[in-house]
């Protein structure tokens, strides 16, 4: 649904942060205020611009090395690829988008999963890539959000799912759309067993993934100025037939409608993160 | 009856049967041989349309004006029903019906979305585009049948969720998915029928069941042709193409492992005769009730967690 | 609370029926429409004004013999009587308000509880009295309430309450607050033995009374017209500083709020009440 | 800091204490023997004061301005706290707050009414008078409370429920309710503390509690006394006579058997002294806590029914 952003704004920037013209790549120029910021400094700070706090959006592998414990993420479930089952053919087939993406991210589908530790609590994670095809949730980013907690039911440890995600793959038909029901299927397991899961909405969580795994968080954190919505602004738009407010269906919106718990600076994040986990597991240290 | 544009052909056929009828009537001329001659081609010719209907088509049966609605078919289904209202934290969602029901010996909760056969009925039931309110009336609803050991049977007839300002406002997202995950963990049975439209999240949203059925000239897919064919096709006007592409029809539904069977509708399409549409699916609940009634609570649950956990294609 | 009602129309007609100059009292002059109904034909249309289908306030004696069946009504907890136990004294004792309302009412509190049938279908009931010092809630009505639900915790009868009641009995201090939660304890029980309970909220259910056991039916039936309230209308206008909208917390905007399942037509309550309660109890006879 | 109407003679004396103090300074003169003598008359006053507070000078000090809020003793009070937001339905209201925190090993989940100290804050905390969304925020925390086995910390200081519109609409007097029936089928233990005002329905909201406990000048009562002079006394301004008549302070309610325990605070009431408060409510929290970790669930949810079952005066 509201991946129609990701496909119209694919021309455009949508990569992590705009190079200039300078070789050797080492200035980037910040999309919210044009702040030139040295690569070096800004990935020093989780990619949030030190002026504006404007939050980049980043990689899975960025994301593990800013929120995990250095060297303790594990991943799980790379050999889970995609397949078009549908034979989807639409401005060129599938199985070319999905080729071309994997050459491109040297990765399966959109989503890492693996097991590690946030300030020494251990974890299983799942973690979206939204440059990878939008983040599309077909029936590999289900499964391997399912086999996460399904993890954590086996072992009992939290969740924490970084979402970042345009909604459904398309191209994957109906059977996109079941991944909803399936995350949701396994967090209620999750939740019958008193294991607690915190979602990180990250930007941009929109359609079919906002309406299932993103925000049924026993805590749901969004990162400051993430879209998250259901509908996308645009069918919005056309729905009502007006412009919608300003910070309409971003974070801190979200936040004042009690949809979600909090908004964190990423920089502030894994702190967070580390606290609220201690606090929460019934089967962690604190607990014994 | 609003006539869909690839039924024009038969319509003019039985057109010149009527000419011809007056004229034989009114000229008093025998015309039997000729008008025979003709209903027989009009008979092959329905006979032939109908078989072989495309995707597209399809859809436009599913959203017929007169397609019976959920609220009809509950009445024609069950020997009682009474319809209760409201989310108990905001409001009455038109978009959805509900409300407690018997079948023969059995209780249960019904629970659909509602359309409208008319511009004033639709407006009043947004379309059968729920809001918030809406899915958590249904969840409400549904906690109550848990409570009270009542299967669920829900009906599926939507274009989707509402995409409106207030709908996010209020947290489409939350009511959709916490329906998703709550539907999951039900003990007592959840029998599904997408009567029309089976659009995206917003149909999703009620139909986490044990068993789900397809009529036959229902479709149910992840966002409408339209939307699809705008977004991956970059024009609009490729829906037909879309509706193809993306497998929505009963029997590609069933052929994924999504949906469970397909109830039969008369030739032409259910629009033609609710009871009888009426009366397939009191079979199919019957039948499936008498089943579910023999099991275990838990391994109602663990069948329903079963089929949706094995949903999904793909390497590894 | 909004006991303020009560106590504001006091000496206006808060009695069933305005009664006209005429000997014999045959005669009633409807409180809405101004119709002149005959005292008989009233009665047979359980109160219900036959011109406008305004709904008269009615004792508990008048809504057993228009709802149960004939004769299936068995009082219980009748000796369960107030205590003036803080020696409240206003403009008068409460004792000496009990004293008075006993002597007219011949009956101890504002409530009336048993076991009764309604279309065959046996349920454990209680019925508030607005006329008895309007309804008020104290440890009497409280305690009489979870009895009758306590009664069906054991037998797996359904519950049906009538709720009339301007709010807490404030003679009784904080206990009469505490009787909110006492009741509502006894419905969470009543819940996990999987009972159902049925709240039918006739006019007024405000205050404290709405906040509890009024509100928490698994279907809450409304009558037409009848107000309910946390606060009182009066109370808002003071907070808000303006006229509220005609037919705000009127039973039909709740139904339209999603508070009430349904507004239903006193004539038509018995059958209702009966199909609901077939349908709903899982310890019933078609449950078997 | 506002002084309190009762305190003025108190004030008095101070003011007059100051006066020589500075007069003996700058005429360097010995006033030590006057000034003495007046500072143990203060001393001795500020004892007769504070020991013969009446309800309605009670009342006072429970809404003195620099009361010390929920947010400020929870931060006071836990090794770590987490705010967290929102009922995940319509709105995030300032005037509950909520989140989890621990306490040495213990792991909680807290929940109070939030008021605030000058205009602005009360403003945006709607004088502590939450809304419906407030107390489905409460819920939801609770009910994670629930989920993960941590024991429930609440703080009671609202004026009420908010008597508005909106919150008319949006169903108060349900999520009031709920929340009293929620809270009653808990298997944690809940501990609340009245820390000010505790405002009828409003109060009970967040108070079905195993332990409740009363500060020394908080008061608990049905309705406000401006609320039942005006009511029962036909006169608001008879305030204090309702506030007498009605048993709203820390003793009576603990006489009345609805509260288990006081909290002392220091003279002069707590506002003087917020760590002290604090101090206090630890302790109580903490041995609590400790009693309750030996019991087990069913235990929990036995003795907080039996609690609440016993309340209530009446013959038979
Ligand atoms: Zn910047
Ligand atoms: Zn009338």
């Amino acid at each position: 649904m509201s991946i129609i952003d990701w496909f119209a704004k694919k021309e455009k920037n949508i990569s992590s942060a705009e190079r200039l013209n300078i070789p050797g790549d080492v200035w980037v120029k910040c999309t919210s205020c044009s702040e030139i910021l040295f690569q070096k400094d800004l990935d020093s700070h989780c990619k949030v611009c030190s002026k504006c706090g404007f939050h980049f959006r980043i990689s899975p592998a960025e994301r593990i090395r800013y929120i995990f414990d250095h060297e303790s993420f594990v991943e799980y479930d790379s050999n889970v690829g995609p397949v078009d089952f549908l034979g989807f053919f639409d401005t060129e087939s599938y199985s070319d988008r999905i080729r071309k993406a994997q050459q491109k991210f040297d990765r399966n589908d959109a989503i890492v999963s693996g097991v590690g530790s946030i300030g020494s609590v251990p974890v299983n994670a799942s973690i979206m890539d939204f440059f990878y095809m939008g983040g599309s949730m077909g029936s590999v980013v289900g499964e391997k959000i399912t086999r996460t907690i399904e993890r954590s039911i086996d072992d009992l440890k939290p969740v924490v799912v970084f979402t970042s995600s345009g909604g459904a793959r398309m191209q994957e038909g109906i059977m996109s759309l079941m991944q909803m029901a399936k995350t949701s299927a396994a967090l209620e397991r999750l939740a019958e067993k008193r294991v607690p899961y915190i979602s990180v909405l990250c930007d941009p969580t929109t359609g079919g993934t906002s309406a299932s795994f993103a925000i049924l968080g026993d805590v749901n954190i969004a990162e400051p100025g993430a879209l998250i919505s259901f509908a996308g602004p645009r069918v919005i738009e056309q729905t009502i037939r007006q412009k919608l407010p300003k910070g309409f269906q971003r974070a801190e919106f979200l936040l004042k409608h009690g949809m979600v718990d909090m908004v964190v600076d990423r920089r502030q994040l894994r702190e967070t993160l580390q606290t609220l986990l201690q606090a929460l597991n019934p089967h962690g240290v604190l607990a014994k | 009856m609003k006539l869909l544009p690839f039924e024009k052909p038969l319509a003019e056929l039985y057109d010149k049967i009527e000419q011809l009828r007056k004229l034989s009537e009114e000229g008093n001329i025998d015309l039997s041989g000729e008008i025979l001659k003709i209903e027989q081609r009009a008979e092959k010719l329905r006979l032939e349309i109908y078989k072989n209907l495309n995707p597209s088509q399809i859809v436009q049966i599913a959203r017929h004006p007169n397609r019976p609605d959920s609220g009809s078919l509950i009445r024609l289904i069950f020997d009682t029903f009474i319809e209760l209202h409201g989310d108990r934290l905001f409001a009455d969602d038109p978009a959805i019906v509900g409300g407690v029901g018997t079948l023969g010996a059995a209780r249960v909760v019904i629970v659909g979305h509602q359309k409208g056969h008319d511009t004033k009925e639709n407006i009043f039931r947004n379309f059968g585009m729920p809001n918030p309110d809406g899915y958590r009336k249904a969840l409400r609803l549904m906690q109550m049948a848990e409570r009270f050991r009542m299967p669920i049977i829900t009906f599926i007839d939507t274009p989707g969720a509402y995409p409106g300002l207030e709908a996010e406002e209020r947290g489409q997202a939350e009511a959709i998915a916490r329906n998703l995950r709550e539907m999951a963990g039900f003990s007592v049975p959840i029998i599904s029928f997408v009567i029309g439209e089976g659009g995206s999240g917003g149909a999703l949203g009620i139909g986490v069941a044990n068993k789900l059925y397809m009529l036959e000239n229902a479709v149910y897919s992840v966002i409408s042709p339209e939307g699809c064919a705008s977004i991956l096709f970059r024009d609009a006007k490729k829906a037909d193409v879309a509706a193809n592409a993306m497998k929505i029809t009963a029997p590609e539904i069933v052929k994924l492992g999504v949906a469970d069977g397909i109830i039969p509708e008369p030739l032409g399409g259910g629009h033609h005769d609710w009871k009888a549409v009426a009366f397939e699916i009191e079979r199919a609940i019957t039948s499936d009730l008498d089943i579910f009634k023999s099991k275990a609570e838990s391994e109602i649950k663990q069948q329903r967690y079963d089929k949706f956990r094995k949903m999904g294609v793909f390497v590894s």
